[in-house]
């Protein structure tokens, strides 16, 4: 019974959250209210925060990934989940995201990954005998292709909001060089340095995407990304997940996806399905009862169900079997069986310090597909930077 | 120096007629004085004479040229203008020179100028001093300063003592009527001051409603009057005008009853008008004597106006309405008393019904013809 | 041809000079106004349309009012609006009223401390009030404000104060000295005089105020995100916001609540234009 | 009669001073002094693991000493001064322009134009940022094809995103949506001055050119200096239209970054870094004194050297 | 009505006395006007009476009580200014009522007393119009109006005529002189004009530097200046000074030599001087005739002003320096004219070294005393 109020930046999701997922919440616990209240995404992290000193913040409480939200639990933000029944359902690595450095403490629930990949225009790739590229020499000759023989844009990508080039490049394609877990715990641990071959041949493969971008792609923005895939003025998306569903709405063309690209045919593939979005209870919230019970409805394989089919493209984290109805976040999802999967490198840890890691990748990503930066310099500053706090870097 | 000729002088704003077609000639090195009431146009013509706004019909002859296009710059004019607009942000001496430097004159020549022109106005003491920091009355000189410095041709000036207080009113008065005489210039000057237009001018044009109503001498302006309306607007204090019938019409004298029923005659060719007529007479203050007995009024003193040498009596005559009289100051008058005066009757006035004056006979009073 | 005409002076002599002052007028009117008439023709049209032709007008194909009824059937757009009103009216006309009491005060009487509080007013337009933000909210929440529009009110009074104290100051000390020294004599008590004799004198002052202290305040995200972000307080700039997503911007829909948005603030300002510039010149009080 | 006695009749409390005062001063000093002091205060603090301690002056020779942190500071300054020198070369001539454009006397229109003009600076920045961005992308070629129909299509760049091009660009768009600010004071000052000084110059043989630069100008310089004033506070405090196109990183590589958004960023945070709320009030603390300095240096080396006139 | 007594009053500003101790009796009912220079403290002495500035030292009684530390608003008194100080944003009614309305008068008894005062006035078509509406003669009158309507025991006016032009001025000069009479109000009037002085007052304060010159009634004034002061501020044109020493010392009759050489005698008491003693010679411009042959003085003409009934002659006095004659209009003197003038023996005036002026013997001209 009472009041609930969500936290949340995905004003995407307000009308999802109000149609589809509070009512059926409500069939079985009719006396709750719950309301969905989202803040627009780039000014969440300081509002909440604001919000949060104050005492003013919702009782639920949707989470990064990671320090963002290990922050607010070490400052008594939030509550610790550690007893809440449904966490069962959930695997290690679906909980590291949100538990704390020493795996003790699960202070927010997991509710979605997402997964990187690439989305294309199938009615070009039909209109130039195009086939899905397996290995990075295919994928540049299908980019050649595009590029020589049409008038379509190989790739939609811009550098003008830098974390594209950092999430929907660097974290995209990187784990095939890195190997996924293996690389990215050598990272942590300090066994693997930022300038080594891997991270390097990353950038450097970054770097051959130039010519393939759009005119003037340094100003061009996300939503310029997405609106030039969705009029059929770009053949390639490098996407994440969460566009499927934008996709859906906008394009009158099918579309299809296909993983990051190996070296060569037959190597272990590796994709970047990263634990996004969590969720978890406001300590000072005055209905932490009911808070419970809404996030103990949420471990259920009917709210997964539910998201998943509403929101595709995110991916639920829980170990229920679900049947997930969008073609292409099928094909998503089904490479999970094929490749192995791995978080973000800089999430966990490593953006921890100043400089900021993350805020580094966003800036050097975008300088080297820019052209600004060599692949080099690139490796060495970030390496630089993390050495300067990190201390298994060191 | 130089002659101005207006032909026909007409100026619109928008759908309304300012000024309705001027005719006036001025003579190389006179001072002219323009009166009138407010808003009947006298600034509207300087402007035009300037420059500064343009002239909708009719022709203006500087020097012989016609100039109606030209710029202010080129007409070889210069203004003093009532505010007297000094540059705020400029010294006296930057001030003056400002013409000239805009001109492309060179230094030694702008500063000879400026000293010269400033010793003669006794401001070179003040040279480096800001307008704000100059009194009423320098202020006004560096204005004339800065206009002698250029040379003009002709001088205008657009009620340039109004913004002075009394004193220093008078002082300026005298000193612009010197320059006048030792510069030789042709001036051109708008003012509501009776006295000023007395004192200063060679020829007075009185103004009225877009017209000229009177042109002439100020002593002939004074004692001629051609209306009504040149007669009440020349004389301090204003001419009494008594609305009056005739009884008696002649060529030579005219009885007239007043209101009141008393009869009263001037010497005054009525020849014109019939018997019956109305008339207004016009009686100057200064012009009635307390100890004549013909001719004469009586009323009570409601005020009186001690001026040390002379003294105003304000005298309410059953019947006829309020009287100014002017006596010696040596007197012992006050209000409530009784007085009676007498009129001369070489000293009346008569306006017809359309205000334009009957011809006075063997007038005893000086006559200044046009110079 | 008789519209130029009327356009231009009437004198041959500055007709060319006219010319060229309206030709330059005309252009920069155009480059201000070229980038708002974007915004509204691009609110009528399909976000496709949008992308594939931003400057071409809305025809039968591209023509929708879809952003529109988004905005006004799926977001309490008239609540919005009302909130935003609320606030704006009650803030600037508190500004203007409490400015106008402190710059009186400051500037015609004599006290000790006046250069103090003179000094304190003056920093305020230096630094940025969203600094104290986290202080503000917890102000809030002690006082049982979060979450109400009297917060916002709160906060943009005091946002506008300095600038208006400052603002008002100026007018203040243009009004004669003779007008007060006039009702003193007359009786009249310092209240009566305020606001009798000096407030309606300022009206020209406060127009201008009002216009600097509304612009910020109607347009601000900020305050009503951290202070009254719930449904029934939402601002309209706030409301907006609902359609920029995380990943995905409902342009149409943004384009549709921003043009709806600029309605109020233009009408707002065209009533207090012309008293705007009989603000700026101080010879209003004469 | 009593003997005369200086102190009857003492003046009454002055009570209406309290009322004047009081409601501005409390609302005023509770919802922004203090939590102003209250925020400024922290800087001496050290909240970066939860609990604070006193510090000192450590944050404030972190921010200008540690790499880390001095270099986006400098940068950030140093964008600030350029994006304040745009400020005066464009968007204050410009304004002084359009003032001394409207203000030409009989002038048509004079107030249509004057509204027009002005409504940009209504706008939310939002609306702003949206717009331009469309205007000025590549991709969608508006500006591409209109610099082509006028034969200068090869200038074209993609300027809102090239590091040397970005800064500037967005000075230019701010300058666009504030430039009514200036032009209406000096529009107001103008209107101010004198007929007749205008006149008189005329008469003095001053071409409009001159007349300009020798009486106008000079008389407004006032103004001027207030609007430099004005624009010199706002730019250093200038936050929200580079947030909204560029976001708080300000890319490219911090090409974009001013002062507000490094203050965001620090006391906030953003995406994966923490926000400081110490290191952030220092930020703050540098950007207040260095506009304090800026207009005392301003007071008190040209302020003081411009006469304000009476007419 | 009320008397109002000074005692000693004394002002300063920081560190600058501006009053030095002022002694002045103001009969119930009476006229007093206060002249002096500019600066001379006029009208901090008059914001003193009205109680917006603080007496520094002295006492002030109204109607015999004291009223030093008392509120503007408790003297009853009325203050008219200079600049007329109307509600820009009231009309002429609310102008007027606004006072009365304050006090928390009943409508219909303020409907009256405005209606009363505007009659008196002659404004009382003018009670819907704003002030901006009003020729400057007209917004004086509500000034005065909204005075009037609060019945005040005291009017005080502060140069109220001098935004007025020339003619207007005199208009209502005349006006304000019936209205105190019809009124019989004590008034404090403070003004440059000297004309206004002489016929307004009663009593003529004449102030120089913070200190009372002279107190009077104003012919007294004009015939018996105690101080070269007084004697130049009073009369226009002004008094002309020529330096001189006394050579020949007597208690009827001086005689005194002028830089020149010339002797003159004047029926003055210089006993309390010595022979050789500095003395400045005073002479009225109307006091002079250039009929008379004893006692002259020849110079040239410098310029001539005529003012229709009267003329003023600018004439340079060789050595002596600028003299001015007032002559009677009837006349043809041009400038560069010579012209030889009288001074008659008993309408000279001497003043000491120290500016004080020696007693007159049997002065022909009339004294009236102090009322
Ligand atoms: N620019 C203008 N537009 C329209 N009417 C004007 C303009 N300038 C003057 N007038 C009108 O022309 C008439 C004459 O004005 P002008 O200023 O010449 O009067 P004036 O004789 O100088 O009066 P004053 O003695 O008050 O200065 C007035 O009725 C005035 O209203
Ligand atoms: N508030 C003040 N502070 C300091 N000095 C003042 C103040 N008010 C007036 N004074 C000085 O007192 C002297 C007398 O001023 P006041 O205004 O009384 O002169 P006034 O006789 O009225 O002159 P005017 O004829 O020019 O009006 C002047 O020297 C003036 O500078
Ligand atoms: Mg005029
Ligand atoms: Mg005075």
């Amino acid at each position: 019974a009472g009041t609930l109020n969500i936290e949340s930046w995905r004003s995407d999701d307000a009308n999802i959250w109000s149609d589809v997922i509070i009512p059926a919440f409500n069939k079985s616990h009719p006396g709750t209210k719950v309301y969905f209240s989202p803040t627009p995404p780039t000014q969440y992290n300081s509002a909440l925060q604001a919000k949060l000193q104050a005492g003013t913040a919702g009782d639920l409480i949707t989470c990064r990934p990671f320090d963002t939200s290990l922050t607010l639990y070490k400052e008594g933000y939030l509550d610790k989940l550690n007893d809440l029944k449904g966490l069962g359902e959930f695997s290690d690595v679906a909980k590291s995201a949100w538990v704390t450095d020493d795996g003790q403490d699960q202070f927010c629930l997991p509710m979605a990954s997402v997964i990187h990949g690439f989305i294309y225009n199938k009615e070009i790739f039909k209109e130039l005998s195009l086939s899905e590229p397996k290995t990075r020499d295919e994928f540049f000759k299908v980019l050649d292709t595009i590029k020589s023989e049409s008038r379509y844009t190989p790739l939609a990508m811009g550098t003008a909001d830098q974390w594209e080039t950092a999430t929907m490049g660097f974290q995209n394609i990187g784990p095939n060089y890195w190997k996924g877990e293996a690389g990215r715990k050598a990272l942590l641990d300090g066994k693997a340095k930022l300038t080594d071959k891997p991270y390097v041949d990353t950038w450097k493969e970054l770097a051959k995407w130039k010519p393939y971008l759009g005119n003037g792609f340094e100003a061009q923005k996300y939503s310029d990304s997405q609106n030039l895939f969705t009029l059929s003025r770009s053949a390639i998306y490098p996407a994440g997940s969460w566009d499927i569903q934008t996709f859906n709405n906008q394009a009158d063309f099918e579309f299809g996806a296909f993983p990051p690209p190996v070296a060569k045919a037959g190597d272990t593939c590796y994709i970047s399905d990263h634990t996004d979005i969590g969720i978890g209870i406001n300590a000072n919230s005055k209905n932490k009862a009911a808070a419970r019970e809404l996030l103990n409805w949420m471990t259920s394989q009917e709210f997964a169900e539910l998201f998943a089919n509403a929101v595709p493209g995110f991916f639920p984290l829980s170990n229920h079997k679900i049947a997930i109805k969008d073609p292409v976040a099928q094909e998503f999802i089904s490479w999970r069986d094929d490749c192995e999967s791995t978080i973000r490198n800089s999430y966990q840890i490593l953006s921890r310090g100043t400089p900021n890691l993350e805020n580094q990748l966003w800036n050097v990503s975008a300088q080297v597909i820019n052209g600004t930066m060599t692949p080099e310099a690139a490796a060495q500053e970030t390496q630089e930077g993390l050495e300067q706090w990190y201390a298994p870097q060191q | 120096m130089a002659s101005v000729k207006l032909n026909n002088i007409k100026k619109r704003f928008g759908d309304v007629d300012v000024l309705h077609g001027i005719d006036l000639d001025i003579k190389d090195g006179e001072f002219v004085v323009l009166i009138g009431e407010s808003g009947c146009g006298k600034s509207t013509l300087l402007r035009l004479l300037s420059g500064l706004e343009d002239i909708t019909e009719g022709d203006l002859y500087i020097d012989g040229e016609r100039v109606n296009g030209r710029s202010p710059a080129k007409r070889g004019i210069a203004m003093v203008f009532q505010s007297y607009a000094l540059y705020p942000h400029m010294n006296v001496f930057k001030n003056m020179a400002f013409g000239l430097k805009i001109a492309g004159k060179d230094k030694a020549f702008v500063n000879n100028k400026v000293l010269e022109a400033a010793k003669k106005l006794k401001i070179d003491h003040l040279l480096n001093r800001l307008p704000r920091e100059l009194s009423g009355g320098q202020r006004q000189r560096v204005a004339i300063g800065r206009a002698i410095v250029r040379d003009p041709k002709v001088f205008l000036f657009d009620e340039p003592l109004s913004n002075l207080d009394a004193s220093l009113r008078v002082q300026t008065r005298v000193e612009l009527g010197k320059l006048h005489q030792e510069l030789k210039a042709t001036v051109v000057y708008v003012t509501h001051d009776q006295v000023e237009a007395m004192t200063l001018g060679d020829k007075i044009v009185v103004m009225n409603k877009g017209r000229v109503e009177q042109v002439g001498s100020p002593l002939h302006l004074y004692h001629h009057p051609q209306t009504q309306f040149v007669a009440g607007f020349i004389g301090s204090p204003k001419m009494n005008f008594l609305s009056a019938r005739i009884t008696e019409v002649g060529p030579e004298n005219t009885q007239i009853m007043l209101e009141s029923g008393r009869v009263i005659s001037a010497a005054i060719d009525s020849s014109s008008l019939e018997k019956g007529a109305h008339v207004q007479l016009g009686l100057r203050p200064e012009h009635m004597s307390v100890t004549c007995d013909k001719n004469t009024l009586e009323g009570k003193i409601t005020l009186v106006e001690h001026l040390g040498e002379q003294s105003y009596l304000y005298v309410d005559i059953q019947q006829e309405g309020e009287f100014v009289l002017k006596v010696d100051g040596d007197n012992q008058y006050q209000a409530g008393d009784n007085v009676t005066f007498g009129i001369k009757p070489n000293s009346l006035y008569l306006f017809n019904h359309q205000g334009h004056a009957l011809p006075r006979v063997n007038s005893n009073l000086e006559t200044k013809p046009l110079p | 041809m008789k519209l130029l005409n009327g356009l231009l002076s009437s004198s041959p002599r500055n007709v060319s000079k006219s010319v060229t002052v309206h030709a330059i007028l005309l252009a920069y009117t155009v480059i201000a106004l070229f980038p708002i008439v974007v915004v509204i023709i691009n609110a009528f049209k399909t976000r496709k349309a949008i992308f594939k032709d931003p400057l071409g007008l809305p025809d039968s194909s591209s023509f929708t009012l879809a952003g529109f009824e988004e905005v006004l059937l799926r977001s309490n757009f008239g609540l919005y609006s009302w909130n935003s009103l609320v606030v704006t009216l009650i803030a600037v006309g508190l500004v203007l009223l409490l400015g106008a009491m402190a710059a009186w005060a400051l500037t015609e009487y004599k006290f000790r401390g006046n250069f103090v509080v003179t000094f304190l007013f003056a920093m305020g337009i230096m630094i940025p009030i969203r600094l104290g933000t986290v202080s503000i909210l917890s102000l809030m929440v002690e006082l049982n404000l979060a979450n109400t529009l009297t917060a916002l009110v709160l906060v943009y009074i005091a946002q506008g104060l300095p600038l208006a104290v400052y603002i008002l100051s100026e007018f203040v000390r243009t009004i004669p000295k003779e007008l007060t020294e006039a009702a003193r004599c007359d009786a009249v008590s310092e209240y009566k005089i305020f606001f009798c004799i000096i407030l309606p004198l300022l009206k020209p002052a406060m127009a201008t105020v009002a216009v600097f202290t509304m612009i910020p305040i109607w347009n601000d995200l900020w305050f009503p995100l951290i202070l009254a972000p719930g449904e029934e307080t939402r601002t309209i700039t706030l409301g907006v916001q609902q359609f920029v997503g995380q990943y995905v911007t409902n342009w149409n829909s943004v384009l549709s609540a921003l043009t709806l948005a600029i309605v109020p603030v233009l009408i707002l300002y065209t009533i207090f234009s012309r008293q705007l510039i009989r603000g700026l010149t101080s010879g209003a009080v004469k | 009669m009593t003997q005369p006695n200086h102190q009857d009749e003492k003046k009454p409390f002055p009570w209406h001073l309290v009322v004047f005062l009081t409601p501005a001063l409390l609302v005023y000093v509770t919802f922004s002094v203090y939590p102003l002091l209250d925020t400024l205060f922290l800087s001496l603090f050290d909240t970066q693991r939860g609990e604070s301690t006193f510090v000192g002056l450590q944050n404030f020779i972190t921010l200008v000493t540690d790499d880390n942190w001095s270099d986006a500071f400098w940068n950030a300054l140093l964008n600030n001064f350029k994006f304040f020198a745009i400020h005066m070369l464009l968007q204050n001539p410009i304004g002084l322009l359009l003032a001394v454009l409207l203000s030409s006397p009989k002038l048509r229109l004079s107030g249509t134009y004057r509204t027009l003009i002005f409504m940009p600076t209504m706008l939310s920045v939002v609306i702003i940022g949206f717009v331009w961005q469309l205007l000025l992308s590549p991709i969608w070629g508006i500006s591409e094809n209109f610099l082509y129909s006028i034969g200068l299509g090869h200038y074209f760049d993609a300027w809102l995103g090239k590091e040397g091009s970005a800064l500037i660009t967005l000075s230019f768009i701010s300058v666009w949506q504030f430039v009514g600010i200036p032009m209406m004071l000096i529009y107001a000052t103008l209107l101010n001055i004198p007929d007749d000084i205008v006149d008189a110059s005329v008469v003095d043989g001053a071409n409009p050119l001159q007349t300009f630069w020798y009486i106008k100008l000079p008389l407004i310089l006032p103004t001027i200096a207030m609007v430099s004033i004005l624009t010199f506070v706002a730019n250093f405090n200038a936050f929200e239209l580079i947030y909204a196109v560029k976001g708080a990183l300000a890319g490219p590589n911090f090409s974009t970054d001013l002062m507000g958004t490094f203050f965001y960023r620090t006391f906030f945070g953003f995406q994966l870094q923490q926000g400081s709320a110490s290191m952030g009030a220092a930020v703050a603390t540098l950007m207040f004194l260095i506009i304090l300095v800026g207009v005392m240096l301003f007071l008190f080396f040209v302020q003081r050297r411009i006469q304000r006139f009476q007419f």
